[in-house]
């Protein structure tokens, strides 16, 4: 048993909200009825008036979450730093946004924004005045490329463990987890020219024990076409290096909400891409007590899978584990 | 590869409609959606260039309608506060006199878009959509 | 008894409109009532959704004049070619603008777009085309500081005699023929901290049959505080170079609407401002046909002038002369 | 010395308002008017500041509201495709923690703008309002 609850980020349903299946209202409906208590939202995604958010709005939003009975968990905020065409966003733009971000969604009832890494952590530590004000959570994610490694992560947790406690956090996205690529990944490289074979000798490739710029040279010397190259080569780069799950613990006080991200999972028993077993092992044994939200992001790859099968899955495979 | 899946929106299956002013027809016009799962800025677009039936419309000749605004080509990049959501359908407008035959033709559109908040490490993310797709003119 | 028609341009009644006193509905029921038949509109100052107007917005101008059995003589446009920061506008913009315009006016009712000497004589050609497939007259307004004298004028000429004959012609605007300060201008020199027998120095220095040169020296090195001298030099620089009445039959088959140009009137008799004596029996007797709009300007200056008294004061003045 | 009359429509009479978001009163409001007989573009402001009580307010503190959008000052440049209807009162928002008393307040308001058509030849005009007003905060 443990305190971990399932949520779900609206995020899921991509596919059947761009292609106008299910609207914002269709989307909560579906999370309540697939049995879900909490949930995300992207404003930049599911808001027409965004980045600028009238209260007639926010007030639509809250209506709805009351009407599906569904708890507001997460406020996902970008740091769009490249708006601009001439230049990054200045500190006076970022603020701005963070900060409207805050408001929106204290007022719709949300707790907490997810924001991203570029913030910096200067501008992080200026937001804890903001976030006593308003009452409300900030935290980043951390989501692939980056890891704990990555050297803003440290100065990052200095704050959160420091003068930013119980208000700034950060959000393990599953992404940096990540070993093999996914079925639909590999779907897609073939239908773009990877030759069967070929792309089965890569994996095979990716798989070996050996140092990544030998995998690399073998590839570029290899009998390959140049999609093959290039799927090798991107292969190498985003699956060669994952997050150390034994590192959580060092970090787990300032962890306020994770994405359980996946991509594509064939059933409810196992998925080659993401150490499931491992993660929620972890995470129920060091106590973890909020959300994880499950984030389906096939959709960047292939519009005809059916997003709620593959949430079921997800929700089957991760119950079951901590269950054990 | 990301993001690929979404271009299965950008061009609108909508008939393509001449456009007239009282007695003249001034040209023509079909819609887009911005492929992606979200909305982007006008700015982020860094390249958008359409052909019809094989021929590139010069882009003077091309408005792009949006958020009851008239974009040209040129423009776009400036407009960083001009937000293009993701249902949202712009409107492209082919200035044209005597606007299209009625009938099937084909569509391609290009666009190279920036993702804003890709700057992992200093760079973004640019992509490409690339799609052709075939409309009916009433 | 001549053919020529007042009408009245709505930004007449700038104050009352931008001091909320009339809406669109309520300067077009104004006009009527004053007896007003044409009019001219200005998008950029009455239409909410400038620069770019939705079918429904014409349609509501529409369904107003139709109302108030007003006709649409002259759609205003602008050349705003300092609209950017960092440039001015391209000629694609300029033709974007001005097209536009035309397919709005068009739709609107109305038969002729008026624009600004700015859009260059070779974008001027190129709407040619536009103006025959609409069936619509473009012209350029000759204001103040403009005058028949200015190079450019010769080629818009040149354009309007020769390839755009019955489509491209231009407004006369009044202001190119004033010749002394209005009242309401003096009013706001005195309360800016004008002595009054100092400007009365410097009027009477205005007056005096000399080369312009000489009476700005006089008045540099005359006993006048800073205003006093602003006052003098923009009064010198403004009015000294009126445009010569006689000119007007060389271009009048080029003029296709005039705007009848006032500030100040304090009776129905004369205007010290503007001659309209030879003005109007300039036009009476060249043949002009079309409207003269009755064009109230003093809002710029003092916002508690009765614009309709002005008009009226317009409106009996000039009639007595077209009439004598 | 044209266009002085329009100053008198610069700052509306409205109350100020102070802004809550939910117990937190983050800041106050009031409203202004483009000062000139016709709409402009946000991009024609070459400077626009403000002091209350006779402070002025830092640049980074002001949010310019209009067209349902929301501007920093320095952004206001490069918005040539934001226009500011005659009528349409702008919303200056000032991110203040806890507000402004309840009770009458100076508010100066310094506008630079640029009249894009004067061009007349090659330099535009460039006016100054600069208006003071005394408003109540509700
Ligand atoms: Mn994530
Ligand atoms: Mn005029």
């Amino acid at each position: 048993m443990s305190d971990i609850k399932f949520g779900i980020t609206l995020y899921s349903f991509s596919t059947e909200y761009i292609h106008e299946k299910l609207d914002l209202e269709g989307v909560l409906r579906k999370a309540r009825d697939m049995g879900y208590k909490g949930v995300e939202i992207i404003p930049a995604q599911m808001a027409p008036e965004y980045p600028y958010l009238s209260d007639e709005w926010i007030n639509e939003l809250k209506g709805l979450l009351d009407k599906y009975e569904l708890e507001p968990i997460c406020w996902s905020a970008y740091i769009d730093m490249g708006i601009r065409s001439d230049r990054d966003l200045t500190e006076e733009e970022i603020i701005q946004y963070t900060v409207n971000d805050m408001i929106y969604a204290k007022k719709a009832g949300f707790q907490m924004v997810r924001t991203q890494h570029a913030i910096s952590p200067a501008i992080f530590r200026k937001m804890i005045p903001y976030c006593k004000q308003l009452d409300m959570k900030l935290t980043i994610e951390m989501h692939h490329p980056h890891h704990p490694e990555v050297e803003v992560w440290k100065e990052y947790f200095e704050i959160m463990k420091g003068e930013g406690k119980g208000y700034l956090g950060y959000v393990i996205d599953f992404s940096i987890y990540q070993t093999m690529p996914h079925q639909l990944y590999l779907n897609q490289a073939l239908e773009f020219g990877c030759r069967p074979d070929k792309l089965e000798e890569i994996i095979a490739l990716h798989q070996k024990k050996e140092d990544t710029s030998l995998k690399i040279a073998a590839a570029e010397q290899g009998d390959f076409n140049e999609i093959e190259k290039h799927t090798a080569l991107e292969m190498f780069g985003k699956f060669s290096a994952p997050a150390k799950i034994s590192q959580i613990k060092d970090t787990i006080d300032c962890c306020f909400y994770i994405h359980g991200k996946f991509y594509y999972l064939d059933n409810d028993d196992h998925d080659p891409c993401i150490p499931f077993e491992e993660l929620m092992k972890e995470l129920r044994d060091l106590g973890y007590k909020g959300y994880i939200a499950s984030e389906y992001e096939g959709h960047h790859f292939d519009y005809t899978v059916d997003s709620e099968e593959q949430l079921r899955h997800f929700i089957a495979l991760n119950t079951k584990l901590l269950e054990a | 590869m990301d993001f690929q899946a979404y271009n299965k929106i950008f061009i609108c299956k909508d008939e393509i409609k001449n456009i007239t002013v009282k007695d003249a027809v001034i040209g023509y016009e079909f819609k887009i959606k911005y492929p992606s799962y979200r909305g982007t800025f006008l700015s982020c677009i860094e390249a958008l260039s359409f052909q019809v039936d094989g021929v590139e419309i010069p882009k003077e000749d091309v408005y792009f309608c949006l958020n009851n605004k008239q974009f040209l080509l040129d423009e776009l990049k400036d407009c960083f506060k001009e937000y293009w959501f993701v249902r949202d359908k712009a409107t492209i407008q082919v200035r044209k006199a005597g606007g299209i035959s009625s009938g099937k033709h084909t569509v391609n559109a290009f666009l190279k878009h920036r993702v804003p908040y890709t700057g992992y490490f200093g760079e973004y993310l640019v992509l490409d959509s690339n799609v052709t797709e075939t409309l009916v003119a009433e």
